[in-house]
């Protein structure tokens, strides 16, 4: 039992990731039509918001430091922030331990900027286009993306940790009644969790409850019936293009503590993430999310070795399995509406 | 002429010419100048060229007529090369029954997946397409290792049982693969002047098979048949009501476009006895798309340019070093020199993908058409200047 | 002798009865007229003649045989053939690639691996088309893309088409729809002529009463899913019920 | 860049093609037989790099690339000679390699075996390479080695770790100094036992391919022929990013030791998520739990951080050895690159000199007589200690180093500390063991 609370958990988690990078292709898709295969790319730039701001804090300057030397037999050279210089090196050692959190507000305007310029400069030329042209041109952008921060971040993973206080793990075992150490999860997987339900209702709530958010619903399901009330939706897809970045940002922000991030982790998601937004319903909200979070636990059963001696090479190929298994039951999805993308 | 139309005709006509004296176009500069680099006529990259156009026509066919998009295709090119290793290993080093097999096994791999994919439509069969192709690769890279080679890939070896063939040659190495004595890696260099032109008959094999694929292609585009699937790409309500049944169409065209794919990855291992796991991953199906879009989506010939552009960037910008480019611009003042290739740089060698994301970007935006439009447009400029004489050289036009 | 028969046909959508103990008969060479107003089911009704809809209860002949659990192409290739409110042709085709599919599904059935030979060296098949152009009166179109035509173009097309499969029944579902009174008169005059020249029964769902009365030769008017009167035009015009369905929906 | 006119086995009729109303050829090269594949004909010789400058190992491989070019540059006279000068055999003279310039050519593997090929046959056909060397995954590596083999030509291998690759995958024409997965668990049990004792439970997550599997096996027999047990053995795919469904139920199985048969990304993820976990700061059967990274890679090792504190793994290489030629090797790269050398460039290194020194041994660039000059070659002072090119597998037996990772990082690369060097003695093994055939060396045309 325990190791299932386990795996539940663990899928809870993975699907956070899935569905909050789902949920804004989702929007992005519902709203302007438009097939983003650079939203990857977008995760991958606010994680990178993350690393930078970090890079930021601990800029530092060299002080020698007497009696050692380094590898080539010259004076060795510390690295001290200049943060520490400004606050002292107890604030300053705090901030930089906080860089991952703080990058939040960093990345916010950051990503929303991302994706009104993406929208505005780009794909707005694409949307009457066939959505083979808007996956070539949006894939051509994601190379891009990703080169330019290869560039300068080089290919390894960067390590972007938790603060110290949200590293290590907690016992949740003990608080339901098991032994120690039968399950153990990692606090700041607990926190990743929290937050992407935190995002996920803050955007159903901001659709379901501003005037706004009802125009944009209105807008997907009839574009063409808004924009004869003389609403001027394009303005307010452009600014849904920019939540959508800020979402996927986000994800990306508090994704790289889990992970350490490189320039090709977008891609990596890409792919998932289009089958979770697929077995979910295009142009689904909910079901984007339903499916992220669904493909997360399964996956997790999955990679039990229980699971693994009982059919060798399941946790290979379960995702797409289940993709398989619900398209050929439900033929659009879980929650897809009719007509959307199936010609 | 051929049983096709004079347009046609002289469009396969121009393809003939451009791949049989590719060894000579390809190769357009002096071996010792600074503008080498740029050459590509050497035998395993004109090799490729004519593979991945025979892949990029074969997806032509399934996604250019009836706008099915498939993002599992690599799978049946992955499944074609593992068909003809297997054939290698077990039968003979003789390429034609490999290529008979791997085309027969793709083509009943395509007719199983297609079967299934197609009963959905849109991003929903795409995404059956790329659930069954990332199947089949995770499973060959792991649990398939056995019959795939795994993460290396399935090769020869000196203990191959070979029925109609030794195991091993006379001199203790492994056979290579011929047609009937014929090596597919016997080369010929010809040095002339300054150039120097190379003639493999590897190359020649495939691009023969590469011409005939492309006949048939286009007397499909021109058949019933053809029309049909033009006819479901444009509107499958009226094609119902019109007492036609679109499933054994779009299967059929899923079929042939996979058994392509299963030549393509033959003629790979043909060229190259290995076959890797790799070849079956989604950025694998991906590529055949970007191709294909590149070129220009349902025309007869843009997918065997996109193929080609895509290759030869590849192949070709990706070598190019930052020691490459200072013996380009060394004529240059020291600081003005390092300030070129400073600039320069990013794009080539190691940076070729940031060069092909903007190109794809470029051309998406500026060339709707792929560079299939491209070719179009110049032709017009030089229809403009010198009124239809002879007919512009490499117009091509969409199939509709 | 009656070439279709609808007996009993019910269709509930949800909590909707669409349709509800439909019954029908049309005479075979005759042009029959179904008309009703918004939502009266005309559209549903026609939708279970042709295989997109399975009603729930009831049969639904076409000369003899049940068209019920048949999908569209094979109950087209029984020789039912419909034209759309909107017309439906292959867009991106030209005008005579449109005629021959329809060639092609006659001679050769729901489907033939022809992928070898030309299409421009099926002589019969490019003969029977261009005739079908010209009896259509666009011969000189045949190499425009279908999409690029006036909507009174492609109805034509899309009725030529149709016509091309030299059908037994022919459906057409507010041909006039959205058209100018020039296009539907034309439109009229066409139909008439089809009339005049073929074998051929046309069932016709119709909004604008000055089509129906110009072409039927019998009405069934449809009300909330069910059948009101069956009778010759004349006896229409003037009916009491008729009246009080066209009313009730204005009111 | 300078070209020769090779042919290999024409069978085409030059004539016919000649005679084609084209401009008379004025060279025939059907006519010469080399002898060889790319016999070097002008003043200089072509090799060629192929390491992954694209994809998830793209710094590995501009490392290795930098190891190249230094050793281009030292080959023709440059610099100051870095190992030229520790290496026991002094046959090259500086002055290239048999009196030819070194040149090279460099091309991108992607880590794809497809794609290494590509490019490797682009350096041989098209560049006239007449050495392929580089790579940073045994997949990589054995796929090259086979071309190479068929093409005629020798295949220095770089970083390259499986048992395969002179194991059941050798070829006579191939030869690595990187050690391997059996060197690996054979050096490392007995620190293992050394440190964590006899009695552990051991649970192994291996990545889902040839090389996990061979390292698996290979921690597994030297850990259990010490006592040890080994609980239970996970395949985790190589796409995986997230290892938290795999590293969730380690604590629950009894086991007191994870074994991480994962490199570069994987093995950053991995080791990161069971840090996460606080695996480290578990007890278990009355034992501090550990972990264990039997390749260590230091380069891939910064993306872990600070998880890596403490673990031991084994390495081909470090750079704060002490003996003089990796002293000189450390000396020359730092000053010219401004960082220390990670093994990748190490082994990358020595295995052009290895092969130039063959070469002027040899007095001839034929794979034939450079393969016959490696066999069996003995040599030191190339930062290994006395170290042997076995004639039977083309394997190098060397020193292996055993390392944790460094509690006090003095810099970014200072990672890694040396527990110890395991010798030579201790790491080897029959050459049969492995199975596969050697072969007879190619020269090509």
């Amino acid at each position: 039992m325990d190791a299932i609370i386990l795996q539940i958990l663990n899928g809870l988690d993975k699907g956070s990731a899935y569905a909050l990078i789902a949920l804004g292709l989702t929007l992005i898709f519902g709203t302007l039509g438009v097939v983003n295969f650079a939203h990857g790319a977008l995760f991958m730039i606010g994680a990178f918001c993350a690393v930078t701001l970090s890079r930021l804090f601990s800029l530092s300057h060299k002080v020698a430091v007497p009696g050692e030397t380094d590898f080539l037999g010259n004076p060795l050279m510390r690295d001290v922030p200049y943060i520490y210089d400004v606050f002292g090196e107890a604030t300053g050692s705090a901030i930089i331990d906080w860089a991952v959190p703080l990058s939040i507000l960093f990345a916010i305007p950051v990503m929303i900027a991302v994706g009104v310029i993406m929208e505005r400069g780009l794909i707005k030329h694409f949307y009457k286009r066939p959505h083979a042209d808007q996956i070539l041109v949006t894939f051509g952008l994601a190379i891009v993306l990703q080169e330019v921060i290869k560039y300068y971040y080089g290919a390894n993973p960067i390590p972007t940790p938790a603060p110290e206080m949200f590293k290590g793990s907690a016992d949740l075992g003990i608080l339901l009644g098991y032994e120690a150490n039968s399950i153990i999860y990692p606090t700041w997987r607990l926190v990743y969790f929290g937050f992407a339900a935190v995002v996920i209702g803050a955007v159903f709530a901001f659709l379901q409850f501003t005037t706004f958010g009802m125009v944009v619903r209105a807008g997907m399901a009839d574009r063409e019936t808004v924009g004869l009330l003389g609403i001027n939706i394009d303005k307010r897809f452009t600014i849904m293009f920019g939540l959508a970045a800020a979402v996927a940002g986000l994800a990306g922000v508090m994704y790289t503590p889990i992970n350490s991030p490189n320039y090709h982790m977008g891609m990596d998601f890409l792919v998932l993430s289009f089958v979770v937004v697929v077995v979910g319903g295009m142009g689904s909200l909910p079901g984007a999310v339903a499916a992220g979070f669904l493909l997360g636990i399964l996956e997790s059963f999955a990679s039990m070795r229980e699971v693994i001696n009982l059919i060798p090479g399941i946790n290979q190929v379960i995702i797409y399995l289940v993709a398989i298994i619900i398209l050929l039951t439900r033929p659009r999805g879980l929650m897809g509406r009719k007509g959307v993308m199936e010609d | 002429m051929f049983g096709l139309e004079t347009k046609d005709a002289k469009l396969l006509l121009l393809v003939v010419a451009l791949t049989m004296l590719a060894p000579f176009l390809l190769n357009p500069f002096p071996v010792d100048s600074a503008m080498a680099q740029f050459n590509a006529g050497y035998p395993d990259l004109m090799q490729r060229f004519v593979i991945f156009g025979i892949f990029a026509i074969g997806f032509n066919i399934l996604f250019g007529l009836t706008g099915y998009l498939s993002f599992g295709h690599a799978a049946f090119l992955g499944v074609g090369s593992y068909a003809a290793v297997w054939m290698f290993k077990l039968l003979s080093m003789n390429v034609l029954p490999a290529i008979v097999l791997a085309v027969i096994t793709s083509g009943l791999f395509a007719l199983l997946i297609g079967y299934i994919s197609l009963r959905r439509s849109g991003i929903y069969f795409s995404i059956l397409t790329l659930a069954f192709a990332q199947m089949m690769f995770a499973l060959a890279y792991s649990v398939l290792t056995p019959i795939t080679g795994g993460e290396t890939g399935l090769q020869l070896a000196l203990d191959d049982p070979r029925i109609l063939g030794t195991s091993a040659t006379a001199e203790g190495n492994i056979p290579v693969p011929g047609l009937f004595g014929l090596e597919m890696r016997d080369t010929t260099e010809v040095a002339m002047g300054v150039w120097s032109f190379t003639f493999n008959v590897g190359y020649y094999f495939s691009a023969v098979i590469m011409l005939l694929a492309f006949y048939l292609s286009i007397r499909i585009f021109r058949s019933p048949f053809g029309m049909m699937l033009r006819a479901i790409k444009s509107n499958q309500t009226r094609l119902n009501y019109t007492g036609l049944n679109t499933k054994p169409y779009t299967l059929a065209a899923f079929v042939i476009s996979g058994m392509y794919a299963g030549l393509a990855g033959a003629l790979m291992a043909s060229m190259d006895p290995l076959a890797g796991a790799e070849r079956m991953f989604w950025t694998a199906s991906g590529e055949v798309v970007l191709m294909t879009i590149l070129g220009g989506v349902g025309t007869l010939i843009g997918p065997v340019l996109g193929a080609g552009a895509i290759k030869y960037m590849e192949n070709i910008i990706s070598k190019i070093n930052s020691e490459i480019l200072h013996s380009w611009f060394a004529f240059l003042p020291d600081g003005f020199e390092d300030f070129i290739v400073a600039i320069i740089y990013p794009f080539v060698g190691k940076g070729w993908h940031l060069t092909l994301g903007i190109i794809f970007m470029l051309v998406v935006t500026f060339l709707p058409g792929g560079l299939v439009e491209g070719g179009q447009r110049i032709a017009k400029l030089f229809k403009g200047k010198k009124a239809d004489a002879n007919g512009p050289k490499g117009k091509t036009e969409p199939a509709e | 002798m009656s070439i279709l028969e609808v007996k009993n046909v019910g269709k509930r959508f949800g909590g909707l009865q669409a349709l509800n103990n439909v019954n029908l008969s049309v005479q075979e060479n005759s042009v029959h007229a179904i008309i009703g107003p918004n939502g009266a089911g005309k559209s549903t009704l026609l939708n279970c003649f042709v295989g997109k809809l399975i009603p729930d209860t009831g049969s639904v002949m076409f000369d003899g045989q049940s068209v019920l659990g048949r999908s569209p192409h094979e109950i087209n290739q029984m020789g039912i053939s419909r034209v759309f409110q909107t017309p439906e042709i292959f867009g991106d085709l030209t005008v005579l690639e449109n005629m021959l599919i329809p060639c092609f599904a006659k001679r050769d059935g729901a489907f033939e691996l022809n992928a070898i030979g030309s299409v421009m060296n099926q002589k019969d098949m490019l003969e029977r088309a261009e005739e079908m152009l010209v009896d259509m009166n666009m011969a000189d179109k045949r190499h425009m893309h279908a999409a690029s035509m006036s909507r009174g173009d492609k109805r034509r097309l899309e009725i030529g088409m149709c016509l091309s499969q030299e059908p037994r029944l022919l459906l057409l579902d507010e041909p006039t729809a959205g058209m100018a009174r020039a296009d539907t008169n034309n439109t009229i005059d066409l139909l008439k002529q089809i009339k005049e020249e073929r074998d051929i029964t046309i069932a016709i769902i119709e909004h604008d009463m000055h089509v129906v009365f110009s072409l039927a030769e019998r009405i069934t008017v449809l009300a909330q899913g069910t059948p009101l009167v069956e009778d010759v035009p004349e006896n229409i015009k003037g009916h009491p019920k008729v009246r009080e369905a066209y009313l009730g929906e204005s009111a | 860049m300078s070209k020769s006119d090779v042919t290999r086995r024409g069978v085409i009729k030059t004539g016919a093609l000649a005679g084609a109303g084209l401009a008379l050829p004025t060279y025939l090269s059907a006519a010469s037989h080399s002898g060889f594949t790319n016999a070097p004909t002008g003043s200089t010789v072509t090799l060629g790099f192929n390491v992954p400058q694209s994809g998830p190992y793209a710094d590995e491989g501009a490392d290795e690339l930098r190891a190249y070019e230094l050793a281009v540059e030292h080959l023709n006279g440059g610099g100051d000679g870095g190992m030229l000068n520790t290496f026991s055999s002094k046959a090259l003279e500086g002055n290239g390699i048999i009196g030819k310039k070194v040149e090279y050519v460099t091309g991108d593997t992607q880590t794809k075996s497809d794609a290494a090929r590509a490019s490797a046959k682009s350096m041989i056909e098209k560049d006239g390479a007449v050495m392929i060397t580089g790579g940073s995954s045994s997949g990589v590596a054995v796929a090259v080695q086979a071309l190479c083999q068929e093409a005629g030509v020798i295949f220095m291998a770089g970083l390259t770790h499986s048992n395969d690759t002179t194991g059941k995958d050798k070829r006579a024409n191939g030869f690595r100094h990187f050690f391997n997965s059996y060197m690996s668990g054979a050096a490392l049990a007995p620190i293992l036992a050394n440190n964590y004792g006899k009695d552990r439970k051991a649970y192994h997550l291996t990545a889902d391919y040839n090389w996990g599997y061979t390292t698996e096996e290979a921690v597994r027999t030297s850990t259990e022929a010490m006592g040890w047990e080994t609980v239970a053995a996970v395949k985790t795919p190589l796409t995986q990013t997230d290892f938290s469904s795999y590293i969730a139920p380690v604590l629950q199985s009894g086991a007191d030791v994870l074994v991480l048969n994962h490199y570069g990304g994987n093995m950053v993820n991995s080791l990161t998520n069971a840090v996460q976990f606080g695996l480290r700061e578990k007890q278990v059967n009355g034992k501090n739990f550990e972990i264990i990274v039997p390749l260590f890679s230091r380069l891939m090792a910064r993306g872990a951080g600070a998880n890596i504190k403490g673990i031991f793994g084994s390495a081909n290489w470090h750079w704060s050895l002490p003996d003089e030629g990796s002293k000189a090797f450390v000396k020359s790269y730092g000053t010219k690159y401004g960082n220390p050398p990670s093994q990748a460039a190490h082994t990358c290194y020595v295995q052009t000199l290895l092969y130039a020194d063959a070469v002027a041994r040899a007095g001839s660039f034929n794979p034939c007589a450079v393969a016959e000059a490696l066999e069996g070659f003995e040599f030191d002072g190339l930062g290994n200690g006395p170290t042997l090119y076995r004639a039977e597998d083309h394997q190098c037996f060397k020193d292996v180093l055993v390392v944790k990772g460094k509690e006090n990082p003095t810099s970014e690369f200072d990672l890694l500390e040396i527990v110890e060097i395991t010798p030579r003695g201790q790491v080897e093994y029959d050459a049969s063991i492995f199975g596969g055939e050697l072969g007879s060396c190619n020269p090509g045309a």
